[in-house]
């Protein structure tokens, strides 16, 4: 038994969070927590590492009472925490970050030779090879979270908590995560894993423990439970149904058709129509461009040329403002730093895409008030206290109020990248039908996901990116796992496109 | 042939006195220019001591200058880089505050700030024949407003004359505004104000205006700007005096100098200018309505 | 065990947030305490009003920074340019004494071109600085040379002094009072209700706070960044140009040495009222009585001669850092978080 | 899903950080040409002797601030804080020409005095605004007026001269030179250099960058957070000791109006030598270019008489913004992201 937490509470303000809830690590085991959006995982685990203070209860450290004042003596007794959210200096570099606080020295000096050499082991050790001298700001999400990794593996953890490493991972860098973790577990490292990923529990953990609303449920050894008894116990219920049930209408009149769009390096000559009424998945691996392309459509980014045609008009789309106006709304993969204002509260950040909904010379608060209401209901935001600023809420919570606020403009088309990172699969599922309602209702949806079964799940056609091209798009029983990997890795080479661009 | 070059180092136009400075400075450049088109006047403006020590460098090393008049932002700090302007050798003109060791300048052109103080004094002494309660309005903390200060104050010393309270001003109207007004919250009764310098008075006449105070008490400036000249002249009770201290001496210093280039007569000695009195009689003598001072 | 805590908590939490927003006013109280007890003139109304009226100057130039720096901006300039305008108005209200005569229509076009050239140099030094991606620090400390120099030229390095006419003119809008409160003052409050409506009621305030706390954030949410910044140093150009429209008839003068650290003195009143420097939270009340708290210190320093002269500016200096430190109420929670 | 990676993207953008870099040094050559093609004597090596002797005061402090700002702080007191250790420095050496004679024991005793008190001074600083939670914008406003009042009260309202005889043997601290440089010269570098070390290559300058960019990060990274940052204020006030040790000897006096806007043009020597004023990134070198260019720039307006004196400060502005605006390089770039 290494680390074990024994009744333990906490409260924010006047919001208390954890009941009572105890754990118990123990040496080569990997534990697996589980809990809905805002059950307290998070706050559980930092309680367990030293970055906060649990209001009652206490930690047990081989069989001793200990109390870590902060992090750092958490880590001094080899707890090491990655962080649901990611926690990098966005202005340093790779190899800065992964040593920041424990810098390698040669005397009083920085030795940045032996830094950099170790920081490209532990990366090519996760065979990530970012540069270990890019700057944090410049990576794509994945690439930051594996530096994470990195960060932490760095740092010869006896007691080694992720808190959804694998959110914004792909499916070859959760292979190689589990890897590292089976490797460390057999070292006898005792490893507590949050997920909401049924699929990675069942395949990395051996026990698990589910929370509800704060409290303790149940901690099982994992082979005695059912991914749908997971389920079922994270969210009070049985999930019957993930997705929706969806009739796709490929002779519904066309609302947004997109002409040889290219955008200097990252897009060449992207051509897609969009139907009224059905969702249209983006697949292709990690900078492939889809967000590029997404983004130059709704004027973020500026293209190099092509046509956008919107229920068959020619429209110029230079701003957000114009995508706006013309019914498109785009949610970002990027919640903190694109997404949402983490220093304040709910109702600035919903209300914030749609202002002028909400009056145009005074804003009317009553009406900003009941939209909060509206959201909270419609996306089971669930925030402990209205008023706190966004930053500390749960990962998923940030992500329904992004999906809120996006959904304040009353879009058309919506185009959403990465929707149900760190949501769990009773809100996923919530989601996913709320995706249906909006094709039902005769809206438009353009879905980037890189998670297959959603893709797959969801969408009538997939449209797949390698490289900045569009190498196929993929209709009936082509919408399978094989055709898209077929295309995405560029295999299928240019004949893709002619084979299966019949629209 | 080479040109005369004049540098002319002074304190940039930050208030009103130094804005006279400048512009008496830039009319003689113009003036000295025109009648003697062999010599050229160069004028360097600094905010500070050390602005005004790296001007006297540059006036050297890159003008190329023969002679240097200049008027020290403060005394001590300005000695040395003047000395070394001396010592590359050339002829020196300082004008107003006095260098702190001797025998650096071929001439001294000396305003005097303890006689403007002194002469002050008198005046209102005699007016409130030596009893009574007046305020003071000061400078900048600095030397010359020091001098002026400890000028005044001995010569009302052993007087029955009470100064309630001095406050710096700053050589400021919109401070010497403030000031006053709040003198006047203060003290139910003051018969005169020293307020040193004209700027200041500006604000002061107008806060005791707004207090509805002009018949209690009197004003007392210093320096000759032409609005407080008009008042002067015009008989206006409230200013009955104001007393001199010209920034043209800046002009009198660089014609000076330009006659040590273009007369054969030996050009060196003390010029002090007095602190003249501006009454009614004699106000139309110091009135320039074209001034900017 | 929950039921308890919770309760408790509370109260604690809600005490200490009303004592946040409170606090500027608190500190505000404690100095007039001082004042009072220095010298007895301090309450009586003519002092008061002294207070009041000298504070609008700042107040109404701060209130436009609480935008600039709301929204991740500061504006060094507003000094000079106050300088500048002054110097503008007068010289072109002097030449129109002889066609116009010194009368209302003179005044009236005096004030159309203060708000003129207010507008246009906060354009400006919103423009170069988005539009030329220049940190707002370099190009308003530049145009804060820019500005002073041309005042300084128009007046031939001395004083523009308006029309002894016109003055009389001009007199009651600094002057004057509307039942007993002096116009600059409700001049000033005026400012701050429409800074406080915008800032906190309308788009644009929102768009502000939200630009002051993440520009990526705002750009993803369909704000024009750039224009919105922009519209904060224009604000600042009018709110500049309304300050000095009740500054000019007060002394009738502009020279190079109006409004000399100006800006110092509003960015501080901004920061004393509680907004951050680093943008993204902005309170105009908190200004407010930020300018008026500093204007009391300095008012407070001039009825007492109990502390040498020259120690003024420490003292000063000592009840700015201690009256932001009773004001931040921080003091009485733990460290912890 | 697996295979292929990124890759290209690369190239581009290490050519623009390259340009970048270059940048202030870019803006600098530009400067020079200009001087040049004003007046020859511009690069006379009497005139560029001078130039860089004198950016050496303004050149160490503006060193001291961009470890300040790097951190995200800001410290407005530094020009009070030089005038204040320059006074201090002047009345004990005085003082002990009597009893120890004006050798260069009284002398180093003078030097040891400066050091210690700009560790005081910015110890302060720095404790007051991390321990009391005040902005460093008040705080550095408050201590600005505080140390600039007591230089103001130790020369009661005057100015403190050094003892003649001490200024000879002081002297060739600021006249001085060692191998044709002068010894100004020689102290901003060695002071650049050390600066550069500690930011570039030790875990403290690793440290401030990572506070600058974010504070919570730093403090989950173990750093302790307020300890670097009180650090940061006491290499400022060790830089500010340093500028007054060559300083002293070369005016050999000080008044309250020694240093004043010295702040200004410190944060402006670093800002325009590429740090961020909101934190994060800091570069010496930059700063000491920032430095150089501002001398120049007052340089360049002593070579010509052919401006107006009133129009000095508007030129200066101007050619700040411009400067600043070539060396950014974005102009060469689209404007996207
Ligand atoms: N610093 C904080 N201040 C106030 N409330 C907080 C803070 N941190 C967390 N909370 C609240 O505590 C609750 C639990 O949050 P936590 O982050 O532990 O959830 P989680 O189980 O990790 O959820 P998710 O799966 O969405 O990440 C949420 O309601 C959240 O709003
Ligand atoms: N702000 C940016 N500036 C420059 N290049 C960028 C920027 N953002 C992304 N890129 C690059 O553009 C390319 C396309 O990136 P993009 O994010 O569009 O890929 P993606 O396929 O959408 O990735 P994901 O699967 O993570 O959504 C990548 O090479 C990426 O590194
Ligand atoms: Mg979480
Ligand atoms: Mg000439």
């Amino acid at each position: 038994m290494r680390l074990s937490g024994r009744k333990i509470c906490k409260s924010f303000g006047p919001a208390q969070v954890l009941f009572d809830v105890s754990i118990d690590l123990r040496a080569g085991e990997v534990h697996a927590l589980l809990g809905e959006n805002g059950a307290g995982k998070s706050t559980l685990v930092k309680i367990l590492s030293g970055y906060h203070q649990p209001t009652e209860g206490e930690l047990v450290l081989d069989g001793a009472n200990v109390s870590f004042a902060d992090s750092a003596v958490g880590e001094a007794h080899g707890v090491i925490l990655i962080h649901q959210e990611l926690n990098l200096a966005e202005q340093l570099t790779v190899e800065e970050n992964i040593f920041l606080g424990r810098e390698i020295k040669r005397g009083w000096f920085l030795d940045k030779v032996a830094m950099r050499a170790e920081a490209k082991r532990l990366l090519s050790q996760l065979q990530c090879n970012v540069d270990p001298r890019a700057r944090i700001r410049d990576l794509a999400v994945s690439d930051r979270q594996m530096v994470e990794i990195a960060k932490a593996l760095s740092k010869k953890a006896d007691i080694l908590i992720l808190d959804e490493p694998t959110a914004v991972l792909t499916g070859r860098e959760v292979d190689i995560l589990f890897d590292q973790i089976r490797r460390l577990r057999e070292q006898g490292v005792a490893i507590l894993y949050i997920s909401h990923k049924l699929d990675e529990i069942k395949a990395i953990a051996d026990r698990v423990t589910v929370l509800r609303d704060g409290r303790h449920i149940i901690t099982e050894p994992v082979a005695e439970l059912t991914k749908d008894d997971m389920a079922r116990l994270m969210v009070g219920r049985d999930i019957t149904q993930m997705f929706p049930d969806r009739v796709s209408d490929t002779s519904a009149p066309i609302v947004l058709s997109v002409r040889d769009l290219s955008l200097a390096g990252q897009v060449r000559d992207a051509s897609f129509d969009l139907h009224k009424g059905e969702v249209l998945g983006f697949a292709g691996i990690v900078g492939a461009g889809r967000t590029a392309l997404m983004e130059a459509i709704i004027g973020l980014r500026e293209k190099s040329s092509g046509v956008i045609e919107r229920n068959g008009k020619p429209v110029r789309i230079s701003s957000l403002q114009d995508a706006k106006d013309c019914g498109i709304a785009y949610l970002t993969k990027d919640r903190k730093g694109s997404g949402l204002l983490l220093n304040m509260d709910m109702r600035p950040n919903l209300t914030l895409l749609a202002l002028e909904k909400f009056g145009r010379v005074i804003l009317d608060r009553k009406a900003e008030e009941a939209a909060l209401e509206r959201a909270i209901a419609a996306f089971d935001i669930r925030a402990a206290d209205r008023k706190a600023k966004v930053g500390d809420f749960s990962g998923g919570n940030q992500q329904k109020l992004l999906l809120a606020k996006v959904m304040e403009t009353d879009p058309d088309i919506v185009i959403i990248d990465e929707p149900t990172r760190g949501i769990d699969i009773g809100t996923k599922s919530q989601i996913y039908h709320f995706i249906g309602d909006l094709t039902d209702r005769g809206k438009s949806v353009i879905l980037l996901s890189s998670e297959m079964p959603e893709m797959l799940g969801l969408s009538d056609r997939i449209a797949v990116m390698a490289a900045g091209r569009i190498t196929g798009i993929l209709e009936g029983n082509d919408r399978n796992e094989h055709e898209i990997m077929r295309h995405a890795t560029g295999i299928s080479g240019q004949e893709g496109v002619s084979v299966h661009e019949r629209t | 042939q080479e040109k005369i070059k004049i540098g002319v180092s002074i304190p940039a136009a930050t208030h009103g006195w130094a804005g006279g400075l400048n512009y008496h400075a830039a009319e003689a450049e113009k003036r000295i220019e025109a009648a003697y088109p062999n010599i050229d006047v160069i004028i360097a403006t600094a905010k500070g001591a050390t602005e005004q020590a790296n001007d006297l460098e540059d006036l050297v090393s890159v003008q190329n200058i023969d002679a240097l008049v200049v008027l020290p932002f403060e005394s001590d700090p300005l000695t040395v880089p003047v000395q070394q302007v001396k010592q590359a050798g050339k002829f020196v003109t300082v004008v107003d505050r006095g260098l702190s060791l001797p025998g650096i300048e071929d001439v001294y052109v000396a305003g005097n700030n303890p006689e403007l103080g002194r002469v002050s004094g008198e005046y209102i002494k005699k007016r409130l024949d030596g009893k009574g309660k007046i305020v003071i309005l000061r400078g900048i903390p600095t030397v010359v407003d020091e001098e002026r200060v400890e000028g005044f104050l001995k010569e009302i010393e052993g007087s029955d004359i009470e100064v309630l309270d001095m406050k710096h001003a700053n050589w400021n109207r919109d401070d010497g505004y403030e000031v006053m007004q709040d003198f006047l919250s203060r003290f139910p009764k003051i018969d005169a104000v020293w307020a040193q310098d004209d700027d200041i008075t500006l604000g002061v006449i107008e806060a005791i205006k707004q207090a509805d105070r002009t018949d209690e008490m009197f004003i007392v400036g210093g320096a000759g700007m032409k609005d407080i000249i008009k008042r002067v002249m015009d008989g206006d009770k409230l200013t009955p005096i104001d007393v001199l201290y010209p920034p043209s001496m800046i002009a009198t210093a660089m014609d000076i100098t330009v006659l040590k280039f273009v007369s054969n007569g030996a050009v060196e000695g003390r010029y002090i200018l007095g602190a003249t009195v501006v009454t009614e009689e004699n106000a139309k003598n110091f009135y320039f309505p074209d001034s900017p001072f | 065990m929950s039921g308890l805590e919770r309760s408790g908590q509370n109260a604690s939490s809600r005490f200490s947030i009303d004592f946040k927003a409170l606090g500027p006013f608190l500190a505000l109280v404690l100095l007039f305490i001082l004042g009072t007890s220095i010298n007895d003139a301090f309450l009586s109304s003519g002092n008061l009003s002294n207070i009041f009226t000298r504070s609008a100057f700042i107040g109404i130039i701060a209130v436009g920074a609480t935008f600039v720096i709301t929204a991740g901006g500061i504006d060094l300039s507003v000094g000079s340019m106050a300088a500048f305008i002054s110097g503008a108005m007068i010289v072109v209200m002097n030449g129109l004494v002889e066609t116009l005569g010194p009368g209302l229509e003179t005044v009236l076009i005096g004030v159309v071109l203060s708000i003129v050239l207010g507008i246009g140099a906060g354009a400006i030094n919103g423009l170069v600085s988005t539009k030329g991606k220049i940190e707002a620090f370099i190009v308003t400390l530049g145009t804060m040379g820019i500005y002073r120099s041309l005042v300084t030229y128009m007046a031939d390095g001395g004083t523009l002094s308006l029309d002894f006419e016109i003055r009389g003119t001009y007199r009651p809008v600094y002057y004057g009072d509307l039942l007993g409160i002096p116009v600059p003052v409700l001049v000033f409050l005026a400012v701050a209700v429409a800074g406080y409506v915008l800032l906190n009621m309308t788009p644009f305030g929102r768009k502000c706070f939200a630009i002051g706390s993440n520009e990526q954030v705002a750009r993803y949410s369909a704000i024009h960044v750039d224009r919105v910044k922009t519209m904060t140093y224009v604000i600042q150009g009018i709110c500049v140009s309304v300050a000095t429209i009740i500054y000019v008839p007060r002394l009738g003068s502009a020279s190079s040495s109006t409004g000399v650290l100006w800006e110092l003195e509003a960015i501080a009143a901004v920061i004393i009222g509680g907004t951050m420097l680093k943008g993204g939270y902005g309170r105009i009340w908190g200004t407010v009585i930020g300018a008026i708290m500093l204007t009391t210190i300095g008012n407070i320093l001039n009825l007492t001669d109990a502390i040498s002269n020259y120690l003024n500016g420490a003292v000063q200096g000592l009840i700015i850092i201690v009256a932001v430190f009773l004001q931040r109420g921080d003091w009485r929670r733990k460290k912890s978080k």
